[in-house]
């Protein structure tokens, strides 16, 4: 079912943990729906971000979807960081089945909550950032039948 | 090869080779079409009059109150969908619980959307229906009662005989799904008043693709499956030979051993409950502990998710399954953990093992040890163990 | 072990044993449930996906538009009650041929006791459907067109592109029930614009108990059996792996090697023919000669009933089939004879010999000189027969 | 499907043929439900069945009452002949499948419009003896499911 990059981030995620004190902390899902994301960064004052963790509850992709967004936006800078979209994540973890496209999605939704938190934090505006929905599933499923 | 412990018995189970010896002549030798009348292919028909002894054998039936399927699904559609056709003019309701198979939860959406009116009965933090609830959602146009024997998920055993007490004094139809209970427990149609019955031969070491629907004699329903008229013109289709003897088979041999089995497992169940329970923090057991079928063990872990448990317990070589929504794509979890009160995120972390004779001692010590290992590390990622240890602290 | 000639392979065929062992392993070793998480099971759910891809190949259609059911009764039954239900606010008429099977026409009338009006078209003297009358029978509230690919009985293959065109052009949907035909003759969905196709696995030396219904991507048809979401949630119920397996060695089988097969057994089949027509009086061959199965031969002889003959077959170790009413229990003989024209006392005496591609010239030949003597015998034991002597006497 | 005795007579059965100026023939059934069962019979003047013949198209089931039935009237009287009903045929032959009953009760009619043929011409009445029906089918189907 999962692709062997998606079985690698899964069997050994990159960046598990928390940062204390960190720059901004961004979590996004909902345990009725099975998938929690949060997300810490580290960022100097440069805008590059320094160190991410992550901590997540949820399925194989949604580890691994966070796992790899994280590797995806480390030693980036935040505008790097928007550029990090889900279909990007999908494509580094060599794709995900279709029931699952939703946990890339919420890694997206994850990073950009923790970049709203940091942009809040310090008065700053980010182009193109928007405030973080409080459940990302609304709405986000794809049908896979559409006969 | 790799180590594999297969705990997915509730799913299905690996058919005995007892059973593949007997259904191996009836591909390529007796391979003839039992309605056919030479000699060369008229004799499967009594070798699946045989079959159809045997079963009804276990039940307390008659063999002509035994009518081959596709599966418990077909089975459950059947039963359902014909008794609502054929008793219409009595009435178009129907009481069921909320915790049956999607087999039956889905062919009651699709009545209700044909008309009948659907009672869903609550169940209480075991799993168990209530009879008097039962009794109590009676009306005059209820035609049937379907209350399943035991629940696939959590391996609580419903109060058959009451319920079907209950039905038979109020003039109702009553069918269980006994998918999971058939050839598992003891079942007497007699004494439970059981009018239909379904069952899948690939839950009771048989092969897939066959099952079978117990009709007592005297329930009208007609055919399900409309086209030749093979059993007794009730169910249309060339017979599966090999299956049903395949089924016949494995009833056979799950009927001889079933009490001894079923000590086997009891035992090795109630170790793997006691062990978890006093091992792993923070679990709960789902499913009522004594009514509860022989082979069955459901936890939730509170702070993890299903599907990621499947997976490192699948790396460790042990088959289990979840009633977590990502299992199957969808978003909520299992209805059942919802019906016995779960909270979402609990009902996420569930683990369904299931046993069965081959499972050992040693195997259970082995997941054990394991699971305690993967569910600490699965709580050191979550952000719900965090908030949870933060707050406590 | 007595000589046994086997012509009855539209009853069913043989499983070929390289299916046998293409499904063993999905019996004891590989039996996993294919909807499961871990390795060990979900690894089935690519062995079926592959299946799915042989067939569609063998069609002309795409993987996912394959959907695995228990037989060719249930593809129909379902092609046409789905259909129905799918399609019921653009009308309420389904057009269909006079000779289908039973699982065609038993689903019709069930069909028109719940509001649904049916068209039967006659065929000719040669079972053929004609495309006009097809054409001509199409109303605005026309929503499906069910015409068989071939018949069962007497073999002919009917026009299926033409009819298909005629459907397309006038936007009504299309089924065919290839059980006889798929894997024995080239079929193209494309070519024939056909939006639904049946077919069975034992009939093409694959197993008992599985088949498939091919729905065109975009058909709105639900599912028929409703449960799990197997078969992208068309056709509940857990998979039969090992049937399913079965199926596509099946098919893959039959499609490597069908023009060889269709060239011996149509060599084959035509001999038998001219030596029936040659050596017996009184007999007619039943369906057209040229547009027919390749393993078909349909004959009925005056004077005497189907039964007799074929047990008298089968004491000289000749498996066949006929048109008789006896063989059925019902009184009426074949209504596939009756609407090609045949008086009942000739339908009665009819037979129906299928080969494969076992079958030999030596076998024919043993065949037909039985036949002769056997249809001698009964003629010289039948009132018919007298009064007829008697009368050209 | 069938006992050995209904095999031992379809296969070897008793009696076919025809019989010249025979005192009484009769034929039942139609060649629409698959059954034509006519008998001749040979009665002496003290009434006794001297030879009987039959000739049958139909089933197995149909030739194998036919013989039997001609086995059992055979030197009979015609009061006796009366007696042989469709159950002694039956019974004789170890019971008949149920949807082949109906040949055993064209068996005992095909007696009867023998019997009915040689009274007529002989203008005697027999005891309890009726026209023969046209059509012995009429009615007479047994459903095999009862439910
Ligand atoms: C309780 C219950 N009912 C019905 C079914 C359906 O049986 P099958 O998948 O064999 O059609 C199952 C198993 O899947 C079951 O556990
Ligand atoms: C033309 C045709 N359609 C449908 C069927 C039904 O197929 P099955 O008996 O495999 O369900 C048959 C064979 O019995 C057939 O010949």
């Amino acid at each position: 079912m999962y692709t062997e990059k998606v079985m690698d981030h899964f069997q050994n995620p990159r960046n598990v943990g928390e940062i204390e004190n960190a720059s901004g902390v961004g979590t996004v899902g909902n345990a009725k729906c099975g998938d929690i994301m949060r997300i810490y960064l580290d960022i100097d004052e440069n805008q590059i971000i320094r160190d991410v963790k992550f901590k997540t509850f949820g399925c194989g992709a949604a580890v691994a979807t966070s796992s790899m967004a994280t590797e995806l936006v480390k030693g980036k800078n935040i505008q790097e960081a928007m550029q990090v979209t889900n279909k990007a994540v999908m494509e580094a973890l060599d794709g995900l089945p279709p029931v699952k496209v939703h946990c890339s999605l919420l890694a997206e939704e994850a990073i950009h909550a923790a970049l709203w938190d940091y942009a809040e934090k310090n008065g700053i505006k980010i182009e193109g950032l928007e405030k973080p929905k409080s459940d990302i599933h609304e709405g986000e499923e794809e049908e896979e039948e559409e006969y | 090869m790799k180590k594999l412990i297969y705990l997915d018995n509730a799913a299905t189970t690996k058919t005995s080779p007892e059973v593949v010896s007997a259904m191996l002549p009836y591909f390529t030798e007796h391979y003839g079409n039992p309605s056919s009348v030479y000699g060369f292919a008229a004799a499967n028909k009594e070798v699946i009059t045989k079959q159809r002894e045997i079963i009804a054998g276990v039940l307390g039936a008659k063999s002509n109150e035994i009518y081959f399927t596709a599966g418990g699904t077909e089975s459950d559609n059947w039963a359902l969908t014909a008794t609502a056709e054929a008793y219409a003019a009595k009435g178009k309701h129907i009481i069921t619980s909320k915790i049956e198979h999607h087999a039956i939860l889905h062919t009651c959406e699709y009545l209700e959307k044909r008309g009948y009116e659907v009672t869903y009965l609550d169940v209480d933090e075991n799993g168990l229906v209530d009879p008097k609830a039962v009794e109590a959602a009676i009306r005059p146009d209820t035609i049937l009662i379907s209350v399943m024997f035991a629940n696939n998920e959590i391996g609580t055993i419903e109060p058959i005989a009451e319920i079907g007490r209950i039905a038979h004094e109020h003039g109702v139809l009553f069918h269980t799904d006994a998918v999971q209970a058939f050839a598992h427990v003891p079942i007497n149609v007699d004494e439970c008043n059981i009018d239909m019955l379904s069952a899948s031969g690939h839950k009771l070491n048989g092969p897939k693709g066959i099952g079978f629907l117990y009709i007592r004699k005297g329930v009208k329903i007609r055919s399900f499956i409309h086209g030749g008229a093979q059993e007794r013109k009730r169910r249309a289709g060339t017979e599966n030979v090999p299956g049903i003897v395949g089924l016949g088979k494995a009833v056979e041999l799950a009927a001889a051993s079933m009490q001894e089995r079923m000590d086997y497992e009891i035992e090795l169940r109630d170790y793997l409950i006691d062990r978890i329970e006093k091992e792993i923090p923070y679990c709960r057991l789902n499913g009522d502990r004594k009514k509860r079928l022989p082979n069955n063990v459901n936890f939730s872990f509170r702070f993890i998710e299903g599907e990621s448990l499947l997976i490192m317990l699948d790396m460790k070589g042990i088959c289990a399954s979840s009633g977590s929504a990502c299992t199957s794509g969808s978003l909520d979890p299992s209805h059942v953990l919802l019906a016995i009160g779960l909270p979402h995120e609990i009902a996420h972390g569930s683990l369904r093992m299931t046993l069965d004779e081959e499972t050992t001692r040693e195997d259970v010590d082995y997941v054990v040890d394991n699971l305690k290992e993967i569910v600490a590390q699965l709580r050191s990622m979550s952000p719900l163990y965090e908030d949870f240890v933060k707050k406590q602290a």
